[in-house]
């Protein structure tokens, strides 16, 4: 079966982070595929390339790129989201006249039409979220 | 086939639960996790309303959000199943839809 | 062809408290460009957003209600407002603003938009979707 | 003297308020600010529980909050006096200190 | 000499749902060293942070509840549970870990750092503090 | 009077970042101090230099950095809180390893000790959260 997943909460504030990961590791391992990962609202936040949580605490973000390479996952920070709470790639700081970048491995920025898209392609889409 | 709602809010500091209960189709499936859990605990008024609803709707909670909190697996309410998060996967594709009370 | 599925927004939260009344329209607006078959579902404190005289120029905030109106012209005209939750909040249709759509097949006629039904309406309606966007 | 209560949250939505009105001792004062001046509105279950407390309490509400909202001064509860953040600064300094029910 | 200021640390949500339990805990245990008149409310969800057997194992983030048992340590006696908020949850005293600490104007006995308090007691307790921290 | 300020939801996503900025600067306008404003949980995000909110829209993070300057605030992120969510100046991201660092002018970076001392030294503290 196809899966949408949409995630709204931003990483450690809310646990949404984590049942979204969660249920994408086991809908993957149980053999059915993931059309997209869409992260909306603070969701966005899990793409930042600059967290730095403590020693003994998991790292939500690497964590999420590391089952998007297993899997050639396709995980997507709304752009609009994106911009307003700070997570940019590289075109995106270049267009802004940012100097620097925060998006992590394996996250890539586009656009809303993204999250429809994969409501479309998916046979079940899951909002995640606060 | 009905859908399945799931609920990861307190019942205490929120709404979503009596949204849901109120909007859930009859034969519908709902699903707790997250702070969702606590409406499991039997023998409070949350849990009284709980109970009503497993006459007419299928009940599950994430077991490994229920053992994070400490509620006993022998204090929920008679008549939630019990699921992992591959347990989580299946039940989406036995509905036919999902609906988060967020 | 490819198939139109039932795209529902179900939208429960307050406007300016939080983002997500404002984001939840941004969704909608990008989403009419995909020709789906689409409602909007107004619920609990989401009812707020619909309401009239809405004036956030003392918070400094974008004022964003106005866009509601231009739903129509992107024609979204299946908006659900469960009875329950206007009447638990004191509010009934006149506390919302009008929103209306132009019916193509009936002369381009100026219709009603918002449609209040009650729960055991709207949880048909929920019943009934393939894709479920929540706020 | 006695503290300044704040609540940010809709009523409706969350049990801020119920919990503020339980523990806000008599004679302290309540905000209403952001979402929790939904609270504000009079005839409503919600806003007949917050008239009684008008007896015990001193209410306020931020205006420019209630603006945002749409909910026209003719519409709230009698006994709750609009200030704007001139006014809420000069509350904080009334009173002796202060408690939001976040 | 400074003046020490009656600090109060409430506590409103529940624990792993949200992170701000985990977070209020970290400011408690620097403040602990401010030699300020500290005490915590544990109020609604908040009074699940102290539930006993918590096991994060299954959803992966850290079981910091054994961290509340420390409390004594830093001299943290003053610990409020509202008893309304217990008994609408289905809760008493016993679902809570024991928390303790020791009283060295009384030979170091061993006392119970809880107090389960009604509505009263608490409102009169949060009206007489000089700062409040909200979770 | 002294007032302490803590910030504890993030910019946008909720109001109470805008009502701790029109609290602040009316105790400012109306000659009270303001001890320190402290950024934790979400609200660390305030002090992203990242943030390309809408043009339409206000920048909630230079509304505080122009506030800071006009009045020589004092506006700390809490660090343990900032290092979880991304949040780092040049010497956290060169400790952390990260070649950038997102924090915008006006915003230090410093313990939670500081939001305990502006519960010490102000006579009123307020905390603006979701």
């Amino acid at each position: 079966m196809k899966f949408g997943i949409m995630v709204s909460a931003g990483p450690y504030t809310h646990q949404a982070s984590d049942t979204a990961y969660y249920f994408t590791e086991a809908a993957l391992k149980n053999g059915h595929e993931i059309v997209r990962v869409f992260f909306y609202h603070d969701g966005v936040n899990n793409g930042t390339s600059l967290g730095v949580p403590p020693q003994d605490d998991r790292n939500i973000t690497t964590r999420w790129s590391a089952l998007a390479e297993k899997y050639d996952l396709d995980m997507v920070l709304c752009v609009a989201a994106a911009q307003r709470r700070g997570l940019l790639d590289e075109n995106e700081a270049k267009r802004a006249g940012k100097d620097v970048s925060n998006m992590a491995a394996g996250f890539n920025i586009s656009g809303l039409g993204q999250l429809i898209d994969a409501g479309i392609q998916a046979d079940r889409l899951l909002v995640f979220g606060d | 086939m009905t859908i399945l709602h799931i609920i990861n809010k307190s019942p205490f500091e929120k709404n979503s639960l009596d949204t849901c209960l109120r909007l859930a189709k009859r034969g519908s499936a709902i699903l707790l996790i997250e702070d969702g859990i606590y409406a499991a605990q039997k023998n409070t008024a949350v849990g009284n309303k709980l109970a009503a609803a497993a006459a007419t709707h299928s009940l599950y909670a994430l077991a490994p959000d229920l053992d994070a909190r400490g509620i006993g697996k022998d204090k929920i309410i008679d008549g939630i199943s019990l699921v992992d998060y591959d347990g989580f996967v299946q039940l989406t594709t036995e509905t036919s839809g999902v609906q988060s009370w967020l | 062809m490819a198939v139109i599925k039932k795209f529902l927004y179900v939208n429960r939260k307050a406007p300016h408290g939080s983002i997500f009344a404002l984001e939840s329209l941004e969704v909608v607006l990008i989403g009419a460009a995909f020709d789906q078959d689409v409602a909007l579902a107004f619920i609990d404190d989401g009812v707020y957003q619909l309401m009239r005289n809405q004036d956030t120029s003392g918070i400094g905030t974008k004022n964003f209600s106005a866009t509601y109106k231009a739903l129509g012209d992107y024609d979204i005209s299946k908006i659900y407002v469960e009875k329950e939750s206007l009447d638990l909040r004191g509010l009934s249709k006149d506390n919302l603003m009008p929103l209306t759509w132009e019916d193509e097949d009936d002369d381009w006629a100026e219709k009603d938009s918002i449609q209040v039904v009650s729960s055991t309406e709207l949880a048909e309606i929920i019943d009934n979707q393939d894709v479920i966007f929540s706020f």
